[in-house]
């Protein structure tokens, strides 16, 4: 059942060190205040999966929290290389986490076999990539009516899953609009589910009923944090921050200013300072 | 009217998408070139952006594949997995774009690492999309600028696998679609030779030499008998891809805080 | 390509003796005017896959157009057996169709796989269930991480899928609301596409992002049958008609009164009588 | 106030229904105790319908799994793909509440055929939803009126699971949920022994002799030591039932056309 409660409880009481955390969020939602609150709070030693880990893996890998990364496209989106990334793979700073690497294919299918409950995904997939070769859970099975090879990967299942939404339901039923991702995937398939919210509205009555909606019973905590998406975007709420995309490319290119940036940015402000970073961005409210 | 070499080869690229493609644009791939097809000579065109966004129109280029822009003017946007399940390996895409970082002659893809992949000189972002763009679309259309770092004779990882080491090699490993059957870069387009597969020049950019296509590839470069010229982009495929990169930056300046 | 035309021309065109054909609707959407516009064409020897074959295989049953039945429940909803079915089944009149019988888990994955243009499906089902030794089309795969046995079956492929859908736009995109059933995964699984509609309206530009909309390029054939669900509803359009349901127990009862309804309702009318059926239970329009 | 053995039936199957339970309706399962739950003790309890629809709350009972008032009332409808995969398979389920044709006493179900398979002598709808909801629920009730036709000794087809042959059958299978933990007739409850996971009658509902549950069960029956009394219907609970029952029969009197 889920609690709406503060996005500091919510984290000190779910996301635990060790654990294998999914922050998803598909270039649009991506839960960052959830993230800054996790590195505030000093977690460690976490596998962090996730597809596309852009600045919200790169500042958590910077901090060292990382022990593993499962993931299969780290870029800055529009913007290129991931600095933090590339600093932890090639240089081993401020650690060396193990990687397993994927395609979007396999991820997007793994997250949804978790959710299905199932052991595996089966997929076509992974044909001539050198994917395979380094990646030893990328295995096979054999079609049992036409012998054809299909590619398989374990099922993700997440300890936690993290994920940003534009509304909550005062039950703690959650909505998610636009480019839904993987997150209904990534909250089904996980243990225990954390979602930051734009805002708690009473009900969800008049909402049309194919949306994509997150029922109360598969949700552990639902923390309202407006805003709590930047510098990404939250579909009828506020547009992306694309300076700050471009400013990440220059904080991130060395390794004191990324801390100094961390420091002013991150552990020195709540998840309230978000509210203020999106305000002229808003397209409601 | 004159023209740079990359707009030459994002218009080149946009010539070779009709009207009834449905386009998968990967990461790094020419947005431009899909979006300059889909406002001169291939209206009815379908974009589809891997982040789900299926029949997207968008009036300015994303930043990103996820950008609001996209889903907002789209038909529908589906979940993730329902795109990679349903779309790109149902069979529904014939067209998948892709860029690539490092390129070999019978155009397969890195854009995994340079140098090994335990300690890469490198780390580049990875497959993303592409592996499966590249085995489940009817064919692929590749675009980048020509370098001899770019193209070269062996790329150090095989992200996605294109016509591996040529001939009936795709068919061998089980594929039954087309592979790479066109690279335009920003001095000429190429064709996979029909047996060997190799990238084969068929026609130089306006002012390009064959010396110059050479000096800027890693491989020796294969010259079709009957080379030609690509036709120079027109004032209409000009001025489309200059207005749409005009609106692109008027709105994402507008767009960025401060 | 949609080509928007008759329902006439589009049952001529798209289906053929012989061919597979999936009419989807779960309780909800029924494509009964398709079905009887392929009843007065005289179909024959169709493999008939649906996971309900309510009263809309009934009467194709009776009127021995099945080589083969593909199933998972098999009863007239809310009111009880099908008559027809039985009695091919017990008695093999009109004759004695080849059954392939499911779960609707199964028959769901078997859906999903076509769409996703996999051979197989891979679910964790059929345990302990005799519909194992009864049909051999499912079979196991072991999963290669767990060691875990799962039942497969194959993808269900039809050379046609036929639904019923509230609203198609000019350029042929497809709109489905409400209890969506299978019909995104049937029609994304088949060859060829037929769908009936309550309406054709201009474009789709006010609808949510997240709606379950088909593109014009997935549907061969869409054909504008208001009421084409009766006896079963049109959410937002109008209601089932419960008192028909209820008499086809009583029509269906007997060859000679079933061959009498079908002739009076079916073989001597056509699409646009659907119209008047649904005039009394409509909720719009 | 009097009851019949129907409606002590339902409301003894509704009283094993908890606040927090997320309850799956099968096809010809008690929709009826199920939403006298909802609208007595349980108030919270999540139904969801094979249809697609999670947390439905109908104001009248549905005439079949698909009914328009479940969608509407529901929090969200999903596909029936997505129904079976991510909330029955992936485990979400804590109640599936099954009816039967023919049951034995170690809950394994019939809804197949009467007679052998190829040849039978009634052809019964079929499995639906039943093979999966009996391994994936967390637990599974079961409801059906008794008769010796109905409650035999051997069943001709197990559509769906229970116990199989008693005791640790299911663990042996890999099934790591309950099955069967209650069976409600109109004449008694029943719980599976601990140990031999046979059907025995924990409590006879007023008025019901050991002889009258005897004599219309095709099994000999075990009868607990503890045998108790079902607690007759409350006030609240018959009126309850007999509302929505009225209720139900106006509305689909309303809508069944002339």
């Amino acid at each position: 059942m889920t609690c709406i409660m503060s996005l500091g409880d919510a984290v000190a009481e779910l996301i635990a060190d060790g654990n294998a955390v999914a922050f998803e969020g598909f270039t649009h939602l991506i839960p960052m205040a959830a993230a800054h609150e996790t590195i505030r709070q000093g977690r460690r030693d976490l596998t962090l999966i996730r597809m596309t880990p852009d600045i919200i893996y790169d500042q958590m890998i910077g901090m060292g929290m990382a022990r593993k990364l499962v993931f299969s496209f780290a870029g800055n989106p529009g913007v290129g290389l991931l600095r933090r990334l590339r600093d932890t793979v090639e240089n081993g700073w401020p650690n060396r986490p193990e990687i397993e690497e994927h395609s979007h294919a396999a991820m997007a299918n793994a997250y949804e076999a978790g959710a299905a409950g199932l052991p595996c995904a089966i997929f076509r997939g992974y044909l001539g990539s050198d994917l395979r070769k380094v990646n030893p859970s990328i295995r096979t099975v054999t079609c049992p009516f036409t012998g054809e090879i299909l590619a398989a990967v374990p099922a993700i299942r997440p300890d936690v899953a993290v994920i940003h939404a534009q509304k909550a339901s005062r039950r703690g039923d959650v909505l998610v609009e636009g480019i839904v991702g993987v997150q209904k995937e990534a909250v089904l398939a996980a243990k225990r589910v954390l979602v930051t919210v734009e805002e708690v509205v009473d009900d969800f009555d008049d909402l049309h009923p194919n949306l994509c909606v997150l029922p109360h019973w598969t949700i552990s905590a639902v923390c309202p944090v407006p805003g709590g998406a930047h510098p990404s975007y939250a579909h009828g709420h506020y547009r992306r921050d694309n300076a700050a995309y471009l400013e990440w490319d220059k904080v991130s290119a060395d390794r004191d200013s990324f801390l100094g940036w961390m420091k002013a940015n991150v552990l020195d402000v709540g998840p309230e300072a978000f509210a203020e970073r999106v305000r002229p961005l808003r397209t409601k409210g | 009217m004159d023209f740079t070499p990359d707009e030459m080869m994002t218009i080149a690229a946009a010539r070779a998408l009709s009207n009834d493609d449905v386009c998968f644009v990967g990461i790094g791939a020419p947005s431009a070139a899909c979006n300059v097809a889909r406002l001169t000579h291939a209206p009815g065109i379908t974009l589809i952006y891997e982040s789900g966004t299926l029949g997207t129109a968008p009036e300015v280029l994303p930043l990103s594949i996820g950008d609001g822009e996209l889903c907002e003017t789209a038909l529908t946007t589906v979940s993730v997995p329902e795109m990679f399940r349903y779309w790109l390996q149902g069979g529904r895409i014939s067209v998948g774009f892709l860029g690539a970082a490092q390129l070999d002659r019978f155009g397969n893809i890195n854009t995994t690492v340079i140098g090994p992949y335990t300690h890469p000189k490198v780390r580049l972002p990875g497959g993303g999309g592409a592996p499966e763009i590249a085995s489940s679309c009817g064919e692929i259309f590749i675009t980048m600028r020509q370098s001899v770092r770019g193209m070269v004779e062996t790329i150090d990882f095989v992200t996605s696998f294109g016509h591996g080491t040529g001939g009936e090699a795709r068919r061998k490993l089980g594929l039954t679609t087309k592979g790479p059957t066109l690279l335009v870069t920003d001095l000429a387009v190429w064709r996979p030779d029909p047996d060997s597969k190799e990238f084969t020049v068929r026609s130089l950019h306006p002012g390009v030499s064959r010396a110059m296509v050479q000096d800027s590839c890693g491989w020796r470069v294969r010259f079709a008998g009957d080379l030609e010229e690509t036709p120079p982009p027109s004032h209409l495929e000009l001025q489309t891809l200059r207005d749409l990169y005009a609106r692109t930056k008027a709105a994402h300046r507008a767009q960025g805080a401060a």
